[in-house]
């Protein structure tokens, strides 16, 4: 292949992009969420696809989330490649029964008979202001559940082909897009794309210590790992990519190699993705460590309105090159 | 009515319901006896809604029903064997033995479970008949649930659902008047429920659900008007079950008088009388059914009995779908 | 109905339609300059149904409100500057400015917030009815949703609880014919909400929600029957929001005609001029309302500008309780 | 106090008393949920108090999660303390809008305004083969909520006394009982018991090797104490009675006596309670450590009907002892 141009894009537009390949490519495939079609979408990711698709493939639902997601489901198990989006997890809450209960029961549970082909798209996290109610990281909880996988593309390459590799699975996969990304600009490698969704991936070598993060946060660990750079220390970051399963080889071969790890983490803490893999970095890589794996993660409160709450809740680039240097070059 | 069906069709919906109930009967033995485990619910009384109701659908329809499904998955065309072989957990049970009393699947026959969360069928239901509506298939999917799941907010939710989008859903309420120990007025303050499908769009009607042909025509009437392009339509068969909810329940919250007086209306004596009467079945020809149920039975157990356990290195199988190539 | 209503009565709805009106034209251009954040939801248009429905609580009544709230907040008695300094997030703010424009809450007015979540307030205020009747106090709790909430599960849930216990609860349904940018009709299959509430054996009708008197009328009624012992009331206000959803809505789903022609139907300037006929307004009154109003305003923005912020050391304050001793 | 004899009782019935004594002490106080009064509860916990208390305090709830949790969380706000019984934690999730989003968070949200005491009661577990969608553990992921607190009374003693301590929180405070449990007959020492909600208690102790657990885990887990003393292995068994907020000082000090650990936690493995354990001996007592912490969860599948599979899914107390015995004495 030539080695075309890169595009110069926004994570909205590549995941409006892999919505409309998939709409195209696929007539099984069909989108359905509140405010997807004349609204344009709540993060305009939908914008223009009714015109294109027209009313029954991408699907105004009303304000029902339990049973359009259960709908969903059942599109799944008859044939069809639903893609329901979700405005933000903390609306999710409503529809979990379907998600647990069936979509990743329903393989398991029948021996073997059906499967549940659901993708469900949905934004996650904070960093705009919309307080306790709007603006939660619950992915980890997602990540807990048997029978489905969760992915949370950090980057525009990654908004661009989940989607289709999503699409292409046949139990139900959840993607959690962080609420900061959508108008986030950058180039778009020509395609077609990683399309895995199996693997973490090394964002930036380092050799010192391994900063593991996903989703709305591997910006700042960017930033994090710049700054320790500026100070002579080499940081590794891993971007998880998927949350469930997760990729232990990636982790394992970044932390064998670093010695020294800190988890990045927008969920509240106690609980959170981040102590499931600083769990199995003990397990699997105990005798590799040079110091305890350090986290970052947000603090355990309602995220409040105000910027400055806001932001002293959530993990910032400061605290994470804190939290990295603490390890390399520990105080006294 | 019987004039409508034929000889064999109106002995066939006795022998239904003759199988539902000695099936259960049978079950009930085997639970005492320590080979059915976990919950087991019994749908002794209610026959004539799944025997009356599943005749009129086709192969290609689908059903969705609850964890009180024997008598659907029998009715639908799973055999006996599969059913009995599920209750006792054995790897030759429709699901392997993985879903027990209730999580009764097959997908040859469009039967989607045995759900256990009530009303977690409903949304299913209304996603099946998405697909099918567009995909262009003229399928009806038919949703079984009871009295209780309409107070449950995914009802409201999946009937609008299905009236907004026009979509092929027999919505298959079997009122049998209690949600366990919670008798439906006191669970809900308007216990005409076929207004709240009205009020979802869904056009509504109550049948007698312990008259088998009433059962059978107004279900026919119903699945016509849907597979004819009519959106959803909601029936609710007037029940009772005879038995308590589970193996659990010490029925504190009904009185012996008001079972008895229900089992004066059982679905079964009636028609078979009525049969009688009619001219089309003799008694000789019910000792041909029973005998006929009995050795089903009788095989189901055995073949139960010998099957084996799905192995426990097989876990952790079919938690994922083998990835495409 | 003016006639029901002294001179300083039928004012004052006037004036809280229109301190609703310049806080919210005030809002948004505060919005526009970055001092208010996150999401701004305005009531503009619909100030008649907040105004004229809340003044028929007394101080002992509860409101539950939705994140589109400033001007029930307002009406209930909530301050201008604890409503401005909590747009702001100033820790002078009603939510020490934790919660902002969506969660307007306070104790003492019983206004228990500006809730984000669609129908998220609706059982909160059958608890509160619920503990209100336990307690034997003849209170009622008026819970305020749009029609988009009619459609989640737990609107029909709380309906019937409230009904089934009998609880002194106005459900208050502000029918803008939207939820963000899906209209009632493309949302439910069955957009007479009235029928939705009788369905649960609640009480129901529909009201001019354009018409501030007939929003009082109905609502003063609808109050007394409840808390005369009727049990719950639903009331359909029919109204229109003349603005975006939200600061970030570019409207894509109506036309300017329809919203144009709704405007026609502003419930200020109508009722303003009804005043002026019925000789109990004079364009002298007004100026002197518009003026006080500006003055309030203009104190309030001031104060929350000057206000300071909560320290950010105080973040995880009341995540907890402070433990009882 | 006069050492008056202990009673002989069950589970089931001691948490009968304390809702007995709850209702007969606190006019505020009232039960409310599916089947509590008419059906005498589903596992019989409140058989009876219909008749004591009437109707309006041991109020039958409609099939209506969502709504009469949120209702639970009106009352509070309005001065009741309710206790709400969500009949299995699969349901609850029908209901977790209610207890994430406002439960809570209304407290931290509305500026320290309001407060929400309200107490819900659930079982959780799997051993009584009732499959896929009634077995489950999800204990876990309450633990990760800000502003509630979870506890698991894990004895007789525990399901006695911990009611009444919750009820005199002023915030959210969820009980989860075990399916297992209600069945199992003890002793209950004379009361009034210890009452607080802040401490794990040591069980049984030990010098060689911590297992820490929970719940209906107690029991296999003090049952491979008992096996491994056998083997002449001393196993401490910590039971952490409240899962939010841990009891971190109780869990360390055992740590820093036996230097190794196995964490024992019916949930899915992946993002279970026991990772935030294991990121939390990291964090906080890694010098200490003589092998990584271990665990033993259950397997990551939707729980399945026969018996044998139930049995593989779940923690059994010879996976424990292997546990603790191959950290106690590791192989080669
Ligand atoms: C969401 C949910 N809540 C509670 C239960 C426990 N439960 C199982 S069956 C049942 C009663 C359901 O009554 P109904 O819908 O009338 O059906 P029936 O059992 O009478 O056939 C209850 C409360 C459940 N399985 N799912
Ligand atoms: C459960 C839930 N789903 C979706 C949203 C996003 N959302 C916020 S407001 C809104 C529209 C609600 O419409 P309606 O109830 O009619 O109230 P209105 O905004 O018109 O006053 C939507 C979809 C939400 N906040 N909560
Ligand atoms: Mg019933
Ligand atoms: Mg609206």
């Amino acid at each position: 292949m030539t080695a075309a141009p890169a595009t110069r894009t926004t994570y909205r537009e590549a995941i409006r992009t892999a919505l409309r390949e998939a709409l195209a490519s696929d007539p099984r495939v069909f989108l359905m969420g509140e405010d997807v079609g004349c609204y344009g979408g709540t993060y305009a990711a939908s914008k223009g696809l009714l015109e294109e698709f027209g009313p029954e493939r991408v699907r105004d639902a009303p304000l029902s989330e339990l049973a359009f997601t259960g709908a969903g489901v059942g599109a799944a198990l008859g044939g069809m490649r639903p893609i329901v989006e979700i405005m933000t997890v903390n609306f999710s809450l409503l529809a979990l029964d379907q998600i647990l209960n069936n979509a990743a029961t329903l393989r398991h549970m029948s021996g073997g008979q059906v499967s549940v082909p659901l993708v469900i798209r949905m934004a996650t996290g904070a960093g705009r202001q919309v307080a306790a109610q709007h603006s939660h990281s619950l992915e980890g909880w997602y990540a807990h559940i048997p029978g489905i996988r969760v992915v949370a593309p950090a980057t525009i390459e990654d908004a661009r082909w989940m989607l289709a590799a999503a699409l292409r699975e046949l139990d139900p996969v959840l993607i959690f897009e962080h609420a900061t990304l959508y108008g986030v600009e950058g180039d778009l490698p020509p395609g077609p794309g990683r399309v895995d969704l199996d693997r973490a991936a090394v964002r930036r070598p380092g050799t010192e210590v391994s900063l593991v993060t996903y989703g709305g946060m591997l910006g700042r660990t960017l930033e994090a790992a710049d700054r320790l750079a500026g100070e002579g220390v080499s940081a590794e970051v891993v971007d998880l990519r998927t949350l469930r399963p997760l990729d232990d080889a990636t982790i394992m071969g970044s932390v064998r190699k670093t010695h020294r790890a800190v988890i990045v983490d927008e969920g509240w803490r106690s609980g959170s993705l981040s102590a499931e893999i600083m769990a199995r970095v003990m397990e699997q890589a105990f005798y590799e460590l040079d110091a305890p794996v350090a986290r970052v993660c947000s603090a355990e409160v309602p995220i409040p309105y105000p910027r400055h709450l806001e932001e002293a809740t959530v993990p910032q680039a400061d605290a994470i090159a804190a939290a990295a240097r603490s390890l390399v070059k520990p105080r006294g | 009515m019987t004039a409508q069906l034929d000889r064999d069709e109106a002995v066939g919906l006795l022998r239904s319901m003759l199988s539902i109930r000695r099936l259960e009967e049978k079950s009930a033995e085997l639970y005492s006896a320590g080979k059915i485990r976990g919950f087991l619910h019994l749908y002794i009384g209610e026959e004539a809604v799944a025997a009356g109701a599943i005749r009129a659908l086709t192969p290609d329809d689908a059903v969705v029903a609850t964890y009180r499904e024997h008598g659907h998955a029998l009715v639908r065309g799973m055999a006996v064997r599969a059913i009995m072989a599920e209750m006792y957990g054995k790897a030759t049970g429709c699901s392997r033995g993985r879903g027990g009393s209730m999580h009764l699947f097959d997908a040859a026959l469009r039967l989607y479970g045995g759900n256990a969360i009530v009303g977690g069928g409903l949304p299913v239901a209304v996603g099946l008949a998405l697909a099918d509506k567009l995909q262009g298939r003229p399928r009806v999917t038919a949703c079984f649930f009871g009295d209780g799941a309409t107070a449950e907010g995914v009802f409201q939710e999946s009937l609008n659902l299905a009236a907004l989008w026009q979509l092929p859903v027999l919505f298959a309420c079997e009122n049998n008047l209690y949600a366990m120990g919670t008798a439906l007025h006191r669970a809900q303050a308007q216990t005409d429920l076929c207004l709240k499908a009205r009020a979802q769009g869904v056009p509504a009607e109550a049948v007698d659900g312990m008259d088998v042909l009433a059962v059978a025509r107004a279900t026919d009437d119903a699945v016509a008007a849907i597979r004819g392009g009519g959106g959803p339509r909601f029936l609710e068969y007037r029940t009772y079950r005879f038995r308590a909810h589970s193996m659990y329940d010490p029925e504190l919250y009904r009185t012996k008088a008001e079972v008895e007086q229900w089992r004066q209306r059982d679905p079964i004596p009636a028609y078979s009388e009525s049969l009688k009467r009619d001219g089309l079945l003799t008694d000789a020809d019910v000792q041909r059914i029973e005998a006929g149920i009995a050795a089903e039975l009788d095989d189901a157990i055995r073949f139960a009995e010998e099957s084996p356990w799905e192995p426990a290195e097989n876990l952790l199988t079919d938690v994922y779908s083998p990835r495409p190539a």
